[in-house]
């Protein structure tokens, strides 16, 4: 493995391949000898994954220093699948995209891994959360620094199945086994797709690596280009949870709370929105793809908006947040604005994994228990959680400078300057509805009177919890400062991938985009606090008055019974017929048919075995008449 | 009409006739009887056959000894009694008639093919004959079929144990039939 | 030295020693088989040293008179394909033996059936003879029967006998068309043969009909034992009430030969039948993958899931090697490997869990992974790699096999696809219901893995991950028997062989 | 001799056919046996009539040999009929079924 | 004075000594004051080796092929023919001793010289150049063997040998009638005469056509072929095993090595006429005797059905009328003594005093109670049943290669499914042996010397697997009929 690195420059680009090999000697070690370990497992874990960071960071300052036209480097790795013309080797690539994500991936992982230190202390299976923790790391640091897109594909799976892993955690409960098959099967169903996108591409393109598919010289027609693209974006679907395979990410939730702040909100979910970014060549030359993208993540974006409005679980609220955000970086994505989308991406890596990891902190401090109704007034039990949730909270409703704000106001300020009016309006109107969810979610928790016993024990966590808290609140606040507007740090760094966006010119003024979106922001968080804040409102009975409506949101539109009306049932109907009908029956029942009639067959001739021996006799006669008449016709 | 053609239809109709009877002859010992009769026509044939020699062996051996054997055996059994002839077993005389029908008439068809109804007898079996039939023969069976001659031997041989075997009795006491079956070997050894 | 030879027959040497020794300990019976086992392994290591993947045709041939008047000859010899079967095979015997430590009654004449296994299958693996091969096929079947009839479950003599006659109705066919080949090779006065490699040139010339039916003479002896739909019936009963190494020898190695004797005979003597009717076949491969997956769906017998799963994962083989691009067919080959090792990999655990639960119901187990968690999770690894996981093995194949199949016929290609959803559903399903939930009360203070089973697992394991990363070990000595098998098939096939070197440096691109 | 040959030869095949519709309507072993020296006479009339028509004395000996054979045939099954009786009185061979199927 | 041709009694040395020690057995049973068991068997065995001996002495005889005033034929087909049926014997004898040693029926001194006059008609048939010695020769055997059958005390046995006499006079006028046929056909009883004139065209057609149905009947009677097979069941069951062991192989041997001369000799010429008969009895004897084998319960009537499946497959090999056919059906018909004598030599184990312990329940658990025992028969059984690396497979692989080599393909068709039916009946037993417990107690045999005769056939049957050629190259020379 080392060989390659080693042939190459010595520079930090070599040693690439040790952002990922050092979480997976992670996850090994875990794995085998994690119980010897104990909290050290925790320890190691963050260690090596904060190495991986430190590399990042080198690979980054390294990067930097070139020419922005020469900011491309593959390492070589070994041949990985050579057969004929085909061949796949395991590649890493680094490009100011890559870079980017693992940036993400180990900055905030390491943060998050810190956090689980605390978070996860006394688990009787401690060592081998972390050895999942850094596999999953492993797999998302190989899906984006992967250079073609078989490798891409196994870090791609590779993270499906620590999704799995890490959902399922606590097994025991029968919610967190069924939410973690759901999250791997349904995202499956995209990888599918993908998987015969990647067939399509080595059928057209006859290679999978990204300089030749995303090369100007592919040569793919517009039809193949668009159906390439729409198998990719299906597996980006299913990653992503967007609008129609969303329905795991919320089960998701039954994981522990680093993971979904890892796993189902700074990293992996945003793999389709990198796929998409990384494949933007594929996406651009079908343009009908890039309409797609628009339209699922503005239905996304609102769809999980509404949703994420009546759930009562905080991690619920933040699930849903998760989706319909995603949905706001595929609305960039499909709009061209890469830049917009990847720096979403990463402000929401932030406040998220903050959110998240909030309310981990929330829960750890209510003893497990996760439902707002029993919350309320927490600020005054755990102020500085409190208080960093609040800024997650305010960047996600975007609010002025914070990090937010300006991702969100980037993509609207595009849709508007593009002439995209009703895209613009409609993330509008899920500016609003972001705005009000979260405004809910803060009110319900953390102001108002503690509505149980819970609620008045509530403690604040640890400093090993809260110390990572800090951190990312001040990304979340400052990380503004990567990009304001089309033409930041961000999108200057990101041009040699993705290119300038260069639309635009119509639309609203500047000043006029920044008021809408002030007042969208606070009416939303003003409604909200004077039905959940404010304490004039007895918002429990406002809910009962409403309740087709409560149910309807918070049922997320039935989406999930109608999957299993629709399919779950009438799926698990014909595997029966196939098993109990077609296959018991009908094939077998051939198979044996035939026995039983051989059988009838026997017991019929011997019958005619009377042991009369006229009978012998007389058939005797039969033959021998039977052979003379042959005879008799030959001559 | 010459003679042979005379005797030919004189016996052929008893014969056959003969042999149908004895189908259905209820009475072991008449059906016996019949054999004897049908017996008698087929050396009848013989003669006409020009095989004198096998005409007084027919009577003395078939219709003498065997035929002889068989009554005393149905009489010993006590058998004679006569059995009835009604069929148990479905389908089994129709059958049985219908394919002896067919089989006489196959036969009836290959004859017709490989010899003819119009071919008479070749002239010159007198010389075949020369010297009398039973010295022809003993010439042809001492010469060319000495060693099937020999082998016969062995068939009596065993026809004799069988005897012993089969029909003797825990006592090994030798019954009469037992008698009489050896006498019988010995008898149809005695041609040779 | 004559290696293939001494793989063959090296098993039987134990044989005699097993049967005769009437007054044997069971242990020592044991020890024999694993040591004769091992021996094998170690012998057909030597056979890998000694092939060379850059060379085409067959390798080590050996030939010799046998029975001159039926023209039958020992005549053995090893392509790529062939070369990993039999490695395939020497690799899981020991381990089926060490699974069966724990069998109890008649353990010598278990381990005599088992060696005399071994040979049968090595030797239809090599056989170049045709009806060597035909004898070896059929000389399979007689171990196995009592393996499964012997040791098996409540239902075992059903399944032996379905076993049996099914495989022996299948190669009933298979015979005919033999004999009538070798006739065929005489006829014009020439020394009829059963020589698969003359035979080669005398089926080319054979007259277009009567080369299919042929084919569907060959063709159906080997969709038994593939099995392919609809003829698989026979395998979910033998899979589940065989004992352990039963099962898993059926499914890593038995099943092996029906797909080895399409390739090796059916593609090789009938290309231009094979290409007539690769339609139809890949559809009974589709129809077998998700027909296999979706009846897995529903199982609650363990071994049956796994069973049916088998069934699934052959049709991805015939699929790919009927799709008769480079990829389809390496794929093709590289899932008999896969899911030789993957799916015996399964049986062994499914084994373990058995001994353990004393029960393949499902819905009997429950929280296995808690009390028995590295059971669980070698049970877990298994299954995803078992279920296409990248990074583990089955994933490169099945990848390669929809490709293939994809560039053939796109619908083929998709439909295949989308099994692969399907087996991840049964398999986490499965796993579910066996590893997570609350432990059952009978369940409690089960033992981990013991050190006999981590040292059947780990092996096998190791090369489900090795496998997955480095598949060339096996595509690269596969290589040229698909460029000769594939250019039969169609001689406008391009040669694909071998990366050109230089495109592959390493460094910062333009 | 002016009588064709074919003439006995049909008898004979009647003959032939009557013996065996004999064997196998009747139900007495001992009249199921004479029926089948009726075939085997039916036979050496035949052989008789093939010496006349080749000339040549062969198939009287061969008849000859028939006869010899017969008589060996009616001592063993004469015996095992006996037999037979001893063991069940009777030699109605449709009560002979201890085997069958 | 009657000039007789020079004797050269050479070529039935084999017969004249099985026949003279027929006599001496008869008188050591009559004068002996005590016959011995141990006595009878000695000189039994001694007159087999003898006779043995002389049909090797025969192998590299030159000269006329046929001797005797054309009686006998003197070629290597005969040599091999009567090796097999020698051995046969000389092992049929050795179970014979035990079985009556056992039985307690008073000593069986009728056993022997009968076993060797059959010996000696099974013998001289595969020899005879004449028809008439066929028929001769055939009614020697047959009248033995009626006599054999009955050699029991069991009611079954008796039954059995009238019906076995009863149809076997019936179809032996048939088989005279046939040869009364040839007669009128050709003007001669002699086998390759009659083939000079049918292939002369000198002969009739019609007749000889005729002749060859009824020859054909009388052979399927022998054979067991069906329409004619349905004594073989009755009788084997009935008959003491070890006579039914004898029966089953040897008559076989004998009664297919005449019809063989008698197919590929005489009617050589009519091949094309007469291959489709022997082609519908070959199927529908597979067929018949693979399928009616399912329903039994008893082991004895099993393996008659399957012998009737045998025959089947003997016969689809010599559907083709050449060597091919003639060395395959010849390599079957040792395998098939094998395997029979082998099998039948279990089943006479296993059947406890009398014959008790015949029904396919006395074998559950026969694995377990008799290992060795079980065993063999698995063994045997797997041998009939055609797999490898047995005799049976080899033998079935040469008669569908000759079936399949004169165009048959579909009979081999036919016969391979058939194999399939036909393995599930001896899977059965073997199903029974290793895979159920024993069913209450069971009577045990435990004599050695029986059980170490059974090492020949087992040796066999694997040689004849593993190392065909052995035999094989032997046969290519024994399949030449010279005439």
């Amino acid at each position: 493995m080392s060989a390659a690195g080693l042939s190459a420059p010595p520079d930090s680009f070599a040693l690439v391949w040790l952002v990922p090999a050092l979480p997976l000697a992670g996850a090994a070690i875990n794995l085998f000898v994690g119980k010897r370990l104990g909290r050290w497992a925790g320890w190691l874990a963050s260690a090596l994954l904060a190495g991986s960071f430190v590399i990042s960071l080198a690979i980054l300052s390294h990067l930097l220093g070139l020419t922005a036209d020469s900011r491309l480097f593959v390492q070589h790795l070994f041949d990985w699948v050579t057969v004929g013309s085909f061949r796949a080797a395991a590649d890493l690539r680094i490009d100011p995209l890559s870079v980017t994500m693992i940036l993400v991936v180990t900055g905030v992982g390491t943060l998050i891994h810190v956090y689980a230190i605390g978070y996860m202390d006394g688990d009787p299976r401690y060592g081998r959360f972390f050895a999942y923790l850094n596999l999953f790391a492993f797999f998302m640091l190989v899906l984006v620094l992967a250079e073609n897109y078989l490798l891409l594909y196994v870090g791609w799976e590779g993270v499906g199945l620590c999704s799995y892993l890490l959902i399922g955690f606590w097994f025991e409960r029968k919610s967190a086994a069924d939410a973690a098959k759901k999250a791997f099967i349904t995202t499956r169903v995209g990888d599918t797709a993908m998987m015969v996108g990647l067939a399509l591409i080595v059928v057209h393109v006859g290679t999978l690596d990204f300089s030749s598919v995303l090369g100007s010289d592919a040569g793919l027609t517009k039809g193949a280009a668009t159906a390439i693209s729409l198998l990719l974006f299906a597996g980006a679907i299913g990653k992503s949870a967007q609008v129609p395979l969303h329905v795991w990410l919320p089960d998701a939730m039954e994981g522990p709370t680093p993971v979904s702040a890892l796993i189902h909100a700074a990293t992996m979910v945003t793999a389709g929105v990198y796929l998409v970014v990384r494949s933007h060549a594929l996406f651009e030359l079908s343009g009908t793809a890039l309409t797609v993208v628009l339209v699922i993540g503005l239905v996304t974006a609102i769809y999980a908006a509404t949703a994420a409005l009546a759930q009562d679980d905080i991690k619920r609220v933040l699930a849903y947040s998760t989706v319909s955000q995603l949905g706001y970086m595929f609305v960039a994505a499909g709009m061209r604005a890469y830049a917009a989308a990847m720096f979403m991406l990463v402000a929401h890596a932030f406040y998220k994994a903050l959110l998240f990891l909030g309310a981990g902190s929330v829960i750890h401090g209510m003893h497990d228990e996760q439902d707002m109704k029993e919350m309320g007034g927490l600020r005054r039990r755990m102020p500085l959680t409190a208080t960093v949730m609040i800024v997650g909270a305010l960047s996600l409703a975007g609010v002025i400078p914070l990090a937010g704000y300006f991702a969100k106001d980037t993509i609207l300020e595009i849709a508007s300057t593009s002439g995209r009016t009703l895209v613009y309006v409609l993330g509008t109107a899920g500016a609003l509805l972001s705005a009000a969810y979260i405004g809910r979610l803060i009110f319900l928790t953390f102001f108002g009177e503690e509505r149980s016993e819970h609620a008045r024990a509530a403690h604040e966590s640890p400093a090993i919890m809260t110390t990572p808290l800090l951190v990312l609140a001040a990304g979340a606040a400052v990380g503004g400062v990567l990009a304001t507007g089309v033409e930041g740090k961000l999108p200057t760094f990101l041009e040699p991938v993705v290119g300038v966006f260069a639309e635009g010119g119509a639309g609203l003024a500047k000043g006029a985009l920044v008021a809408i979106a002030l007042v969208v922001t606070a009416t939303g968080l003003l409604v909200t606090w004077f039905l959940y804040g404010s304490g004039r409102v007895d918002w429990l009975a406002v809910r009962v008055r409403v309740a087709p409506l409560h149910r309807f949101l918070q049922r997320a539109w039935y989406v999930d019974d109608a999957y299993a009306a629709v399919v779950g049932t009438p799926a698990k109907a014909a595997a029966a017929f196939t098993a109990y009908v077609v296959d018991a029956r009908v094939v077998d029942g051939a198979v044996n048919g035939v026995g039983i009639l051989v059988r009838r067959l026997a017991n019929a001739g011997r019958r005619v075995q009377t042991g009369f021996v006229r009978n012998y006799a007389l058939a005797f006669l039969l033959g021998a008449v039977a052979i003379l008449l042959y005879v008799g016709v030959r001559f | 009409m010459p003679l042979d053609n005379v005797v030919f239809w004189v016996f052929a109709p008893i014969a056959i006739a003969s042999g149908i009877a004895m189908l259905v002859q209820r009475n072991a010992v008449h059906a016996a009887l019949l054999l004897i009769v049908n017996f008698f026509c087929i050396a009848v044939f013989y003669l006409l056959l020009g095989a004198p020699f096998l005409f007084a062996v027919q009577i003395i051996v078939y219709a003498g000894a065997i035929m002889v054997l068989f009554l005393f055996v149905i009489m010993l059994l006590g058998v004679d009694r006569g059995d009835s002839l009604k069929e148990r077993l479905v389908g089994q005389r129709p059958a049985a008639i219908a394919l002896g029908i067919a089989f006489a008439f196959e036969v009836f068809f290959a004859v017709r093919a490989g010899v003819g109804f119009a071919a008479k007898a070749p002239a010159g079996f007198d010389a075949v004959n020369a010297g009398g039939n039973t010295r022809a023969l003993a010439k042809v069976l001492f010469r060319d079929y000495f060693f099937p001659f020999e082998v016969t031997s062995v068939l009596l041989i065993i026809a004799a144990i069988a005897a012993m075997v089969l029909a003797q009795r825990k006592a090994r006491a030798i019954t009469q039939a037992e008698a009489l079956a050896a006498a019988a070997a010995s008898e149809g050894a005695d041609p040779a | 030295m004559s290696w293939i030879t001494v793989t063959t027959f090296l098993p039987l040497v134990g044989v005699p020693v097993l049967l005769l020794g009437v007054r044997m300990r069971d242990d020592v019976a044991r020890a024999i088989g694993l040591v004769v086992t091992l021996a094998v392994f170690i012998v057909s290591l030597g056979m890998l040293g000694r092939f060379d993947g850059s060379q085409a045709g067959f390798q080590l041939v050996e030939q010799a008179t046998w029975v001159r008047s039926l023209g039958m000859q020992y005549l053995v010899g090893l392509d790529g394909v062939g070369l990993w079967m039999v490695l395939l095979t020497t690799f899981l015997f020991p381990l089926s033996v060490l699974a069966s430590w724990k069998l109890e009654h008649n353990v010598r004449l278990f381990i005599a059936a088992m060696l005399v296994l071994e040979t049968g299958v090595i030797g239809s693996f090599v056989a170049l003879d045709l009806l060597l091969f035909f004898l070896f096929f059929e000389a399979i079947l007689f171990p196995m029967y009592l393996i499964i009839g012997g040791w098996g479950g409540d239902r075992r003599v059903y399944a032996a006998v379905k076993f049996f006659l099914f495989t022996m109705a299948g190669s009933a066919l298979l015979l005919v068309a033999i004999l009538f080949l070798y006739f065929r090779s005489g006829s014009g006065g020439l020394t009829p043969t059963f020589d698969v490699r003359d035979l080669t040139a005398v089926a080319h010339a054979l007259p277009a009909t009567t080369a299919r039916w042929l084919f569907l003479a060959f063709f159906v002896a080997f969709a038994v034992k593939v099995p392919i739909f609809p003829l698989h019936t026979w395998l979910p009963d033998a899979h589940t009430e065989a004992p352990t190494a039963g099962s898993v020898l059926l499914a890593g190695v038995l099943l092996k030969v029906g797909a080895f004797g399409l390739i090796r005979f059916n593609l090789a003597l009938f290309p231009e039948a094979s290409k007539y009717f690769a339609t139809f076949v890949s559809v009974l491969a589709v129809i077998g993958i998700v027909y296999g997956a979706v009846v897995a769906l529903i199982q609650t017998d363990l071994k049956r899931l796994v069973a049916y799963s088998s069934v699934s994962h052959l049709g991805f083989v015939v699929l790919g090697v009927f799709a008769f691009t480079t990829q389809g067919f390496t794929g093709g080959v590289l899932q008999m490997v896969n899911h030789g090792l993957s799916t015996g990999a399964l049986f062994l655990l499914v084994g373990m869990v058995y001994e353990r639960t004393h029960t393949r119901r499902l819905d009997e187990m429950g929280g296995l992974a808690s009390v028995t968690p590295w059971l669980a999770g070698a049970f877990l690894f298994t299954a995803f790699a078992s279920a296409g996981l990248p990074g583990l093995n089955n994933f490169v194949g099945e990848f390669l096999v929809v490709l293939g199949s994809f560039a053939a016929n796109r619908w083929f290609g998709s439909i295949a696809a989308v099994a692969v959803v399907l087996a991840a559903i049964y398999l986490l399903w499965s796993y579910q219901r066996m590893a997570y939930g609350e432990v059952r009360e009978e369940h409690r203070g089960l033992p981990d893995l013991s050190l006999r089973e981590v040292a059947i697992l780990a092996p096998i394991l190791s090369l489900l991950l090795v496998f997955g990363v480095y598949p060339k070990l096996v595509t690269d000595r596969v290589e040229l028997t698909t460029d000769t098998v594939l250019t039969a098939v169609s001689p406008d096939h391009p040669v694909e062989s071998g990366p050109d070197p230089g495109t592959v440096a390493a460094g910062v691109a333009p | 001799m002016r009588t064709p040959i074919a003439y006995f030869l049909v008898v004979s095949g009647m003959l032939f056919a009557i013996g065996t519709v004999g064997v196998l309507v009747r139900r007495n072993a001992l009249l199921i046996f004479m029926s089948i020296e009726l075939q085997l006479n039916a036979v050496n009339l035949t052989l008789i009539a093939f010496s006349r028509m080749h000339n040549s004395l062969n198939g009287q000996v061969l008849a000859f040999f028939s006869m010899v054979v017969a008589a060996a045939e009616v001592v063993v099954g004469l015996a095992i009929i006996v037999s037979v009786y001893r063991r069940t009185a009777s030699v109605n061979v449709d009560e002979a079924r201890g085997l069958s199927g | 004075m009657i000039r007789t041709p020079a004797l050269d009694l050479f070529p039935v040395l084999p017969e004249l000594i099985l026949a003279g020690a027929g006599i001496l057995a008869l008188l050591y049973q009559a004068l002996a004051p005590r016959p011995k068991v141990e006595g009878h068997l000695a000189l039994a065995l001694a007159g087999l080796a003898a006779a043995a001996g002389a049909s090797i002495a025969l192998w590299d005889r030159t000269g006329d092929p046929t001797v005797l005033a054309g009686a006998i034929q003197a070629d290597k087909f005969a040599v091999v023919a009567r090796l097999v049926i020698l051995a046969v014997a000389a092992v049929g004898l050795l179970y014979g001793a035990h079985y009556y040693d056992r039985s307690g029926d008073e000593a069986r001194g009728e056993f022997y010289p009968l076993v060797l006059f059959a010996t000696m008609g099974m013998t001289l048939i595969t020899a005879a150049a004449d028809l008439i010695v066929t028929f001769l020769a055939l009614e020697i055997l047959s009248l033995s063997l009626y006599v054999l059958t009955g050699l029991s005390r069991r009611g079954q046995a008796t039954e059995a040998s009238m019906k076995y006499f009863l149809l076997g006079a019936f179809s032996s006028a048939f088989f005279l009638y046939g040869v009364a046929m040839a007669y009128g056909a050709t003007g001669t009883t002699r086998i390759p005469a009659v083939a000079h004139a049918l292939a002369g065209q000198t002969g009739s057609q019609a007749l000889a056509l005729t002749a060859f149905g009824f020859l054909a009947i009388g052979f399927g009677f022998k054979v067991s072929a069906v329409p004619f097979h349905m004594w073989t069941p009755d009788v084997y069951q009935g008959a003491p095993t070890p006579v039914t062991a004898f029966m089953a192989a040897a008559t076989k041997v004998a009664a297919f090595g005449a019809l063989i001369r008698v197919l590929d000799v005489s009617f050589h010429p009519l091949a094309w006429s007469w291959e489709p008969v022997i082609w519908v009895v070959a199927a529908l004897s597979v067929i018949v005797g693979s399928v009616l084998a399912i329903a039994q319960s008893d082991v004895k009537r099993m393996l008659a059905y399957s012998s009737v499946a045998h025959a089947g497959f003997i016969l689809t090999g010599l559907t083709s009328s050449n060597q091919d056919g003639i060395r395959a059906a010849l390599f079957y018909l040792i395998a098939y003594a094998v395997m029979t004598l082998g099998s039948f030599g279990v089943v006479m184990l296993v059947s406890a005093r009398g014959e008790e312990q015949t029904s396919l329940a006395s074998y559950a658990g026969l694995g377990r109670r008799q290992p060795l025992l079980a065993g063999l028969m698995a063994l045997f059984l797997l041998s009939l049943a055609g797999i490898p690396p047995t005799a049976g497979f080899i033998a079935k692989v040469g008669v569908f290669g000759a079936a399949i080599r004169a165009g048959h393909w579909p009979l081999v068709l036919i016969g391979v499914l058939s194999s399939v039916v036909a393995a599930f009946f001896y899977l059965r037993v073997i199903v029974l042996m290793y895979m159920q417990e024993p069913a209450g107690e069971q009577l045990e045999d435990r004599a050695v010397l029986p059980r170490a005769a059974l090492a020949i056939p087992a040796a066999l049957t694997l040689v004849l697997g593993v190392f065909p050629q052995i035999v094989l190259g032997v046969l290519d020379k024994a399949s030449v009929l010279r005439w």
